[in-house]
This record gives C-alpha cells, structure tokens and sequence, in this order.
C-alpha cells in the first residue's frame, strides 16, 4: 500500500467526515442536548437538499444561486423546526423519551411521503457552484474542491458553535440544561423556549447540510433513511451533547468507511456499526460525553 | 364491566374487517363473462431509484392501452389495468401480488423493477398460475436459475445486457488487460459483474481483474470506491451502476479526473443523462435497452411524439419496454383468441413480434425474448438540449443470448424441469 | 461474631467520608449509629448493605468477608435495608410489593409457569397484619399516606425474613405518634423475629428510648461506641454534640 | 412514564369467557374471509406474535429495543437456508430458527442489560444494524440483497387456511407461554424491576442477570415469529432485518398500549389491516401511519387498550361508589 494511495483513500474520508460533521452537528444539538432520539433530522436533511434544488432551479442565477437557495432552504427548514417543536415536542418533553421517539418517528413518515409526492421519484442533481468545480493538486494527487468547501463550511460550523456554546450566555444555559434540565428551570429560565431555539438551530443545519450535498450527489427519495443511522453512530461515538465529540466522531465513522471500503468492502458499513457498539459499551455517554445524571 | 368494553373494541376491529369482506364476497360472486374487461395488474416499486423508472413505465403502459382500447381492445373486450407499490420490500411485494390476483381477480402481471421483488414474486404468481411480464426487473434469474413457464421477459437480462456491453467496451478498447468493476451490491449488480467477467475472460487472455467495488444500492458518497479504483491504475472499467446511483458517481468522479485518465462504461441512458445535463462525460462509453435515441426507426419517432404529447419529455428504455409489453401480450390473446393463460403461454412461446426496437420473438424454452441490447458513445447533439450517444450499436438478442445448452445445465443445478 | 466492620473507608476524591471504622454488631441487638449531619453515617451504612464499595478495610458477616459482595448477595445472605427517601413499587399494589421480597428470598424467581399470586399467601398477610397495612393490600404504592409508605417499605424488607435489618433513618418526616408506632413495630419485630437491627437516626430522644447500644460518628471516625448510658456520659460525644464544633 | 396502569387482578375465570369466545372467532375466521384478507390475518397473527415478544421487554420489563427485528429477521432466515439449502425438515428448521436467535440474542443481550433507557435503545439499535449489514452484505451465505427464494412448508401446509390455523396455534401457545411467564414470579420479579431497579437489587435480584433471560425469551419468540412467516410467503429478505421493521412492534405496542398484555396485539392488528386497506387505494401509506401515531400520542397516552381500561375503571368506581 503506497504512500499516495493511503493518502487519497484518508482525504476521501476527510471529505466524508466534513459532510457527516455537517448533519451530526445538527443532530448533536437535538439529541445530545435535548437527548430526543430524534429520526426526524434526516428527514429535515432531505427536504433541505429538495427545497435548495427547486430555489435554486427558480433563481436560475449562475453563480450565486447555489448559495442563496442553501441559505433560504436553510431558513425554511429553521421555520419548519419551530413547527414541529412547539407544536408536536413542547407537550411530549413531560412525557417519556419513548413517545418523543415515536413522534419523531411519524414526523420521518410524514415528510417522506410530502416529499414523494411534491417532487416525485426524478434523480434532481444541482452542478457544483461556480468556483468549485475542478479539483487542486494535493501533493500530486487531485481533490475535488468542492470537498474543500465543505471542510471550510464545516470548520465555519464548528467556530459558530464553539463560540455559541461556550462563549455565550445562551451557550451557558444549554451547557446547563444538558447537564441537569431541572435545575435550569428551577433557576426561573423559560425552558421551553430554549428547547425550541435548539431544535431550530437544529433544523437550520440540517436543512443547510442538505442544500450543502445537493452538488455532492444526486437529491433522491431515501436520503433521509441514508443519513440518520450514520448520524447517531457520529453523535454516540464522538460523546451526546458535545461539540468537539460530534467532530471527532465524525472524522472516525469517516476514515472507518474509507478504509473499510479498501481493506473489505462488503463489511464497510458492519465497522461503523461495531466501532458504534463498543464504545457504547465501554463509554455508553461516548468518548467526550459526560455521564447523564 | 372491564370485559365488556375491550370485547367492543375487539368486535369494532373485525366488524371492519368483516365489512370490507362482504364488499369482496360481492365482487367474487359476479360471474366472469366475455364481455368483462381484461384486468391487468401492474405492480411496480415507487421507492428510492426504481420509483423514476417505475413512474414511466406506467406511463408507456397508460399509452399503450389507451390506443389499444379506442381500437376497440383485445378479443372485443376492454383494457384495464390496477397499479400497485411493493414499497420495495419483498414481503409487501408478496402480499400485494396476491391481492392483484385473489381480490382484484387479474388476468395478467406486469412489472417489478426491482430484481429482488420479482423473484420473490414469481414463486407467488406461478402457483396461483397467472402469467406475468418482466418490463424492467432483468436478473437472469427469473428466465434461468429459477425459470417459471408463467413469466415472459421483454427485457435483455442481465447476462446478454453484459455480454453485449463488454464486447462494445473491448472494441473501443482492444489493448485493456487490466479492469476494475463497479456495480450495485444486490442481485442485478452481482449477475452483470459475473456476465461481464466470464466474456472478458473470452475476448482477453490473461485478463486481470484488479478490484470489484460493491456499493449499496442508493449510495450516495462514492468518494471512497472512486479513490480506491483509480489507485489500482486499470486500463478500463466495467459497471452496471444505473439511474441516481450513475448520477451521484459521475459528479463525485468528475473532479477526479476520472473520465479523462480511464475508459469507462455503463448504463448511461436517458434519463441519466438528462439528469447529469452538462456534467455528462463526453467520450464516456454507455449501454441501454433501448430509449428513443437507441433506435430512431420510424415506429419509434411516432411513438416518441405521442409520448412528448402525452408527458411532455422524451421516452425512456422503461416507457418503450412496458408499451413493447403491452403490445407483445395483445398479440398473444389474439393469436390464441382466449385470455386463458396456459393458452396464451403456448400461443406466445416462438411468436415473432414487431415492437418499437423492431423484430424480436419469444424463445419457447425460457421466455426470453431476443430483444436488442444498445451500445454507444456519449456526445453533444444539436437538437437536443442534452446530451445523447454517437456511433451507435444495435446487437440482436440472438447474438448474446445464453446458449439453449448452458440453459439446460444450469437447470440440472437449480432442478428445473423442462 | 454477627456482623464486624475492621477499619473500614471510603473516600469520595478526597473526601474521606468514612475513617477507618471498627466496629462490631452483636446478634439481637437494636444498634444505634448516630452523629450530626454529613458525620459519615449514611456513608457507613451503604458499605455494609453493599450500595458503595469500600475504599479499603473489610466487613465481616457471621465470619464470612463480604467486603466486596453485591448488594444482592448480601442480601441473600440475609442483610436488607431499607431507604432514607423510601423506596417502594408506585405502581405495583402493597399486597405485590411485599410478595416480592419473599419471592425472592425464597428462591422462586426462577420458576416461570406458575402463578406468582399463589406463594406465600399466609406470609404476606401476617407481614401485612404486623405492619398494621392488611386493610390496604390492593391499593396502589403511590396512593398510601407518607407514614404507611415507610412502614410498607419496612414490610418488604421484613418479606425477604432477613437476619440483620439496616434501617435509614427510619422515623424520619414522621409525627410524633408516628415515630412511636414505627420505633414500637421495630422493637416487636427485633424481639419476635429474632432480627437483629441496625440503623442510623439523628434524633436523640428517638435513640436513647430504643437502641441497647450505640455508635457516634463524627466527621467519618468513631468517637463513642457502647452502651446508652456510657456514651451520654462520654465527654467526646458531649464535646461534639453539646458544645458546638470539635 | 409508560406504563400508566399494571395488570388489574385477572383471574383466568372472569376474563375466560370472551376470550373464548375471540378463539372461536378465529376459528371460524376462515369459513367467511376471502382468501387475501386471510393472507393479511396470518400477517397480523405472527406480526401480534413479534410485538407480544417486543412488549416483553418493553412493556413489563421497561427497556425500549430498537433491534428486534435483527432476532426476527435471523429466525426466518435460519428457515430459509436450512429449507432451501440442506432440505432440512421444516419442524427442526423452525426450532433451529428459535434457537438461532436466542444465541445471538444471549451475546447481544449480554452487552445490552448493562446500559439503561436511550443507551439501551441506541446499543440495540447498533447491533440490530450490524446483524443487517452482514446479513445484507454476506452475498453468497445468504444471498445479499433479495434474500432467498422459494422455502416451501410441507405439503400439507402448503394451502393458505391450513397454514393459517398452523399460525394460529402457534400464536395461541405462544402468547399462552408469554401470559404465564408474566405472571409468574419471574414475571412478577421483572415487573418490579421496572418499578424500582435499586429496591429490587436490594431484595436480593441480581438485576443484569434477569434482564438478560428477558432479552433471551424475547429474542426466542421474534424468531419463531420470523421462522413461521418465511414459509408463508416462500421467500425471506434483508428487509426483514432493519431498524424500519423494528420499528413496527414500538408503534404497535405505543398503539395499542403498552402496559396491557394484549395492547401490542390490538395495536398490530390494527396497523396491519390499515396498512393493506389503504395500501389498497394509495401508494402514500405512510404519511396516514405517521398521522394515526401522532393522533394517539396526544389523544390516547395510554395507547387505545389502555384508554378503555381507564374509561371502564372509571366506570367502576362510580358504580362503586354509589
């Protein structure tokens, strides 16, 4: 195995770790902070990807259409995360964990059948924006730009929410009521509403990451099946609740599948899944999580 | 008091049940005359990649029996037909093919998409000995390994599609020893692959095959299987990726150059390219079953407008292959002039038939038909706003149909008795 | 030799709730451990009933080391506990609750065709009867009164007929009348079932009424252990209790 | 939580007559349903089956599995292999199937008790997963994606009615078993494990231990529910194995309610004919499934068994009172 084909094997799975990073990071939101076993956010992933493809077909501007249809899908789907928070979750958060799972669950069907039905069964592909349309010499060996985009999105990401959470007094709260829900509220903090702020903020990555893979490859049915499990082995392996656990856990689920798929194909996805279950064994709260108390 | 009331609810649950049967027993009862329509059950796959092709399919199907009814049907009795989703799972395949056939009381079946759907399907329709046509789903393992007298298939399986495409793919490239593989994991994508290697092993001596890269099916990041074939340095590569699957890897393997440093083949058919629009690699060798731009003989041209003014958009392989069906089956019922299966099976074993792809018969030992496989190079096309094929082949199912021999030997395996 | 705890701790990080404590525990015997809050008495407690797990020193039943035993090991053995914030079934009925401590001491868990309500019927309503709850044997856990919920969870532990019996502050929240019924039925049961008890209090009156003897803890270490009367008179104990901080 | 209320105190006399007569219901069942709304009652008997073994660990012993369907799913393929590969005789297929999957239900199991509640879930959702992708990937063991073709039952039960009273006698036993293991002290020890872990550990229950002989009776009975479907419809597939499937007994069991013994089966039931009624005229199932689950969430917590049990309890009590 020589040098350079490592090498391109280990960038392939960079650019699938900044993708996954993307998605997760949405979901370690909902999930780690709010621990809503949340199905949903896949589905939030593909109607962002199919919303960024229609805006983007309707604005029909050439260079800039691709940004402005992400950030306007991103926004809809922020819309939509308001809707199902504090319609459907705000009453089940006095319920058990199992029936917000379920609700989740039935949103999963819902929006796969709106979807199924306003955009039909057609593989949409959105070409790669304007500057990222070839691909750069990485010592010798050629890498798609646009995976440079989304690295640098992602690492834009991982700033915005680093300093979120720990640089600001919002960030402090959510910090807090990851740890011990009851104590925020006794504290006289509205709870409710910033749940709701997270699961927006949720949604807006989701629906952001959706638009974002669009040019990667083709928006289909399926997407949001795809994600989510890959999604929850980020968020479980990389730690519930913390920022730098949902990177790290993305890069490893990434070079696991890229290595994987040299060494033995068939069994790529098998790895995830046992890296997934023996951390959950060992660490069940994952590596830079805390244990819930 | 508590038994009372969940003995209600229980009730309430089989009065339902209770009431949609006398709704069934009714149906049942109606004495099936000649002046009945003959009922067709389509059942297709509407998820993930086959939904698209499924979709035009049924379209072709709508055409074809529209005209066919204004002529008055078949045998003097109307064409209808029911549509049904298998969801793309087998057990609901299963269960829905015996409602087409115990509650809808079909005559006929057409469909599935999904390799995987029509073998679980066609154990179910030949002991309940009802006739179904393959249109789209194309495993060699419905007309071979677990062959059924009750299925037909007008769609070139996936041994004569490789076949027929390896041979095109060692023409262009005749000095290429070393190939790498890419296919879908899952029954179509693992007979093509094998097809593909038993003809190379043929055409090339002291062929090597470096990598064989299984995608799921539905796979939306190729990256990894892109890197790891262009590391093994092939001199050409082979794959029987189709539909969203083609689209996703043709993006992610642009950037790569990869199109430029290795001649490359698959199922690059309409509405892939549709799809890729200007990303679609020129100089990129494709294989289909005939779209519209396969085969422009006049039949076709003339369906191709009543397609446009049907859809708005050009006919693909899947919309010509079910019209084909559909056509293919009434000539059948008036060749035996009843719709009673085990006679339309005889009338159809042997009968020549001409479809939009031109001639083509029935080959009474395995119902496959010998229809044509395409093969051709992508190009730009002035009056088309994407882009099709150049240099195109047409190669007669004849050429590329498994021989009568090897059928019979892989029977003995399977025990098959015919 | 009943129940010896030899320089037994605990450390929490650096904490060192409990310092090596020796002590013993006589057959029959109420034994009392008191000591001001956070004096480590609960901290005791959880190492002999198995909910921590001692830091070093080991604890000694009828002669056998049960050190580092699970809690239902020990409890098999024949030591049960009960909780300072009670801790019975809220869903499952009193007559339920109590069945299940003789199911299992009994070993009859395992038994998976018949039917659990046909064991043990007389035992769980004599326990039912002693504790005073018979009449409520089909109400819910969550629907009693606050003293009847300590006195079921009494009435479970009694269920698994356990040899030495930790209670956590037994009395604790309770009104007077109540303490004395509680402290009434603990001192019937010591004498009619042989039960040797052990449990920690932080009220005085309640102690000196009951316990034949008594342990202080104060700040994790042992500071008086005997009689009632010898530690009233002891000057450390007085130190501690009466005249403020050591 | 869940469980809003336990077992009311059932002795088997005073619920015995209607459930009499729900037997005889499903006996005559045959003589007046068409052969297809037959084929939908198989489905829903060894669907009732499988979200009788789910709620076993759900309903009475508290844990959410989102894996299941792995246990089911290995069940029906070990039938199918042994049947279609070695002709093995369809009975010991079937107890191979069950055997199978308490195996690999022990080792999965063993690693699951120890993690509680979403840990619980998510561990369970990961092997499931792993299960499915070696199952899905391991091509020419078990013939990857469309799974295995052509597992015929002996010829006898080859008819859809006889095979239908074979399911039936088989749910019947099995539910039986179910009952009584729920009602006898191991149930009665799993029960009160759900209430109270810590109290139950200090009565003397080494709680891992009995956790993991739940893991492996539910295990069990998933794969004899898949073992028993494969042969009715002749053919197995991955799609039998995945997180999607095992979301199916959650619904049921939150459907119908959980903390009944026969919630799960009513939820089931009604799923499944709702499921082939409205598949019936539309493709958009789904979107009506998500509509009917929310519904009851928020309108029937206690899922729609548990909802009549309260109205009738409360009916009680004011006949009592006066």
């Amino acid at each position: 195995m020589s040098f350079d084909v490592l090498f391109s094997q280990f960038m392939s799975g960079i650019a699938r770790a900044a993708l996954l990073f993307l998605v997760a990071s949405g979901l370690s939101l909902t999930f780690g902070v709010l621990r809503v076993l949340n199905f949903a956010h896949g589905s939030l992933y593909m109607l962002g990807a199919f919303l960024s493809y229609s805006i983007w077909k309707f604005l029909l501007m050439p260079v800039l259409g691709f940004y402005l249809a992400a950030i306007i899908a991103a926004l809809i789907m922020g819309a939509v995360g308001i809707l199902i928070e504090y319609v459907l979750l705000r009453r089940l958060y006095a319920r058990g964990w199992p029936e917000q799972l379920l609700a989740t669950y039935a949103i999963v069907l819902i929006i796969m059948d709106l979807v199924k039905w306003a955009w039909g069964g057609e593989f949409l592909s959105i070409p790669r924006p304007k500057p990222f349309t070839g691909a750069v010499l990485l010592f010798g060996f050629p890498f798609p730009s646009y995976n440079f985009f989304v690295i640098l999105l992602g690492l834009g990401l991982l700033v915005f929410l680093w300093w979120l959470i720990y640089k600001t007094r919002f960030g402090d709260i959510i910090r807090a009521a990851a740890h011990d829900r009851e104590m925020v509220s006794a504290l006289g903090i509205p709870i409710p509403w910033l749940f709701t702020w997270i699961f927006v903020l949720g949604a807006f990555i989701a629906g952001l990451s959706g638009a974002v893979t669009a040019p990667f490859g083709s928006v289909a049915l399926g997407m949001d099946i795809e994600i989510i499990i890959e999604c929850f082995a980020v968020v479980v392996i990389g730690g519930m609740g913390s920022l730098p656990g949902t990177l790290l856990g993305s890069f490893i689920v990434g070079e696991v599948y890229a290595f994987g798929i040299m060494l033995k194909p068939e069994l790529a996805i098998a790895f995830i899944f046992m890296v997934m279950a023996v951390v959950l064994i060992i660490r069940p709260w994952g590596i830079f999580g805390r244990p819930e108390r | 008091m508590k038994k009372i009331a969940i003995l209600s609810v229980l009730v309430f649950v089989f009065s339902i049940v209770s009431v949609s049967m006398v709704m069934a027993q009714a149906k049942k009862a109606a004495p099936a005359s000649t002046k009945e329509p003959i009922k067709l059950g389509v059942i297709y796959d509407f998820v993930g990649g086959c939904h698209m092709y499924s979709e035009t399919g049924v379209k072709g199907i709508k055409i074809a029996l529209d005209e066919i009814n204004a002529k008055g049907g078949i045998l003097g009795r109307k064409l209808d037909f029911i549509v049904r989703d298998t969801e793309g799972k087998a057990d609901v395949a299963v269960r829905e093919t015996k409602d087409l056939i115990l509650r809808e009381k079909v005559h006929f079946l057409i469909g599935p998409c999904s390799s995987g759907m029509g073998l679980a399907m066609q154990v179910i329709h030949s002991e309940y000995k009802v006739l179904r046509i393959s249109a789209i789903a194309n495993t060699e393992a419905m007309t071979v390994d677990k062959f059924s007298p009750y299925f037909v298939q007008v769609v070139p399986n996936t041994y004569m599609e490789a076949i027929a495409a390896t041979r095109y793919l060692h023409k262009k490239v005749p000095t290429a020893k070393k190939f790498c593989t890419i296919a879908p994991d899952y029954e179509f994508g693992r007979r093509e692959e094998a097809a593909f290697e038993e003809e190379i092993k043929r055409l090339v001596p002291g062929v090597e095959i470096l990598y064989q890269a299984w995608p799921k099916l539905g796979e939306k990041d190729f990256t990894a299987f892109i890197t790891a074939i262009m590391a093994k340095k092939p001199d050409a590569v082979h794959s029987s990726l189709f539909g969203g699957d083609l689209v996703s890897f043709t993006k992610q393997a642009a950037p790569y150059g990869f199109f430029q440093s290795v001649p490359f083949i698959a199922l690059y058919d309409f509405p892939v390219l549709l799809a890729l629009g200007p990303d679609a690699p020129e100089g990129t060798f494709g294989f289909g079953r005939g779209c519209f731009f396969m085969d422009p003989n006049p039949k076709m041209m003339e369906f191709v407008e009543k397609f446009r003014k049907f859809t708005g958009t050009y006919p693909d392989a899947w919309a010509v292959q079910n019209y084909d069906a559909i056509y293919l089956l009434k000539a059948a019922i008036e060749k035996a002039k009843t719709i009673e299966t085990e006679a339309v099976i005889k009338a159809i074993e042997g009968m020549p038939f001409e479809g939009l792809r031109q001639k083509f018969t029935i080959r009474p030992l395995d119902h496959m038909g010998t229809v044509p496989c395409y093969q051709g190079t992508i190009a730009k096309d002035p009056n088309y706003p994407f882009k099709i094929w150049k240099d195109i082949t047409r190669v007669p199912g004849e050429q590329v149909i498994r021989p009568e021999a090897s059928v019979r030997e892989i029977w003995k395996k399977t025990g098959v008795t015919r | 030799m009943f129940l010896q705890t030899q320089g037994i701790t605990k450390e929490f990080g650096k904490l060192r709730a409990v310092n090596e404590v020796s002590l013993e525990i006589v057959k029959g015997d109420i034994h009392a451990i008191i000591g001001p809050n956070g004096a480590g008495k609960s901290t005791y407690f959880n190492l002999v009933t198995g909910y921590h797990r001692a830091t070093s020193g080991k604890v000694l039943f009828k002669g056998k080391e049960i050190t580092n035993l699970p809690a239902y090991s020990r409890c098999n053995l024949g030591i049960t506990r009960s909780f300072q914030i009670t801790s019975i079934y809220p869903k499952l009925t009193v007559y339920e609750s109590v069945l299940m401590g003789l199911l299992s001491h009994r070993k009859v868990t395992l038994n998976f065709f018949s039917s659990a309500k046909k064991f043990f019927k007389e035992e769980v309503w004599r326990t039912l009867e002693d504790v005073g709850l018979a009449d409520q044997a089909n109400t819910l856990g969550d629907s009693i009164s606050h003293g009847d919920k300590k006195r079921l969870e009494l009435a479970i532990t009694l269920g698994t007929e356990p040899e030495l019996l930790c209670l956590d502050e037994p009395t604790c929240g309770m009104s007077p009348e109540e303490t004395d019924i509680a402290m009434g039925l603990i001192k019937k049961f010591s004498e009619e079932r042989g039960l040797t008890i052990l449990f920690t209090e932080h009220d005085m009156s309640v102690v000196f009424g009951i316990a034949k003897r008594i342990s202080v803890l104060h700040q994790g270490t042992l500071i008086a252990d005997g009689t009632p009367q010898e530690v009233r008179a002891s000057k450390e104990v007085q130190k501690v209790y009466l005249g403020g901080s050591a | 939580m869940v469980i809003k209320q336990t077992e009311q105190k059932e002795s088997m006399l005073k619920r015995g007559w209607w459930l009499i007569l729900l037997i005889i219901i499903f006996l005559i069942a045959p003589a007046f349903l068409s052969e297809f709304y037959l084929t939908v009652l198989c489905e829903a008997l060894v669907m009732s089956l499988f979200a009788l073994s789910f709620n076993l660990l759900f309903g009475y012993m508290g844990q959410l599995s989102f894996g299941q369907a792995a246990f089911y799913g290995l069940g029906g393929y070990t039938v199918a292999m042994l049947i279609t590969k070695v002709q093995f005789n369809f009975w010991l297929s079937i107890i191979a199937g069950v055997l199978v999957a308490s195996v690999i239900g022990l080792i999965v199991g063993f690693f699951c008790v120890r993690l509680r509640g979403i840990y619980f879930a998510v561990l369970t959702l990961a092997f499931g997963q792993l299960i499915f992708s070696v199952v899905f990937k391991w091509h020419d063991f078990t013939g990857g994606d469309d799974g295995i073709q052509g597992v015929f039952p002996p010829e006898f039960l080859k008819s859809p009615t006889n095979y239908y009273y074979f399911l039936l006698i088989v749910f019947l036993l099995s539910a039986f078993v179910l009952w009584k293991i729920i009602h006898s002290p191991f149930g009665q020890t799993i029960i009160s494990m759900r209430e109270n872990s810590e109290r139950t550990e200090f009565l003397g229950i080494h709680i891992a231990k009995y956790q993991l002989i739940t893991f492996v009776i539910a295990a069990a009975f998933a794969g004899l529910a898949g073992a028993i479907w494969v042969p009715f419809y002749r053919s197995v597939a991955p799609s039998y194995l995945t997180w999607i499937k095992s979301g199916e007994p959650v619904m049921a069991a939150i459907l119908g309610g959980p903390g009944l013994f026969f919630g799960p089966v009513l939820g089931m039931f009604i799923m499944t004919f709702f499921h082939s009624w409205v598949l019936g005229f539309t493709i958009y199932w789904p979107v009506v499934m998500g509509a009917l689950i929310l519904a009851v969430i928020f309108f029937l917590p206690g899922g729609i068994l548990g909802f009549i049990q309260e109205k009738v309890n409360e009916r009680k009590e004011i006949r009592n009172r006066e």
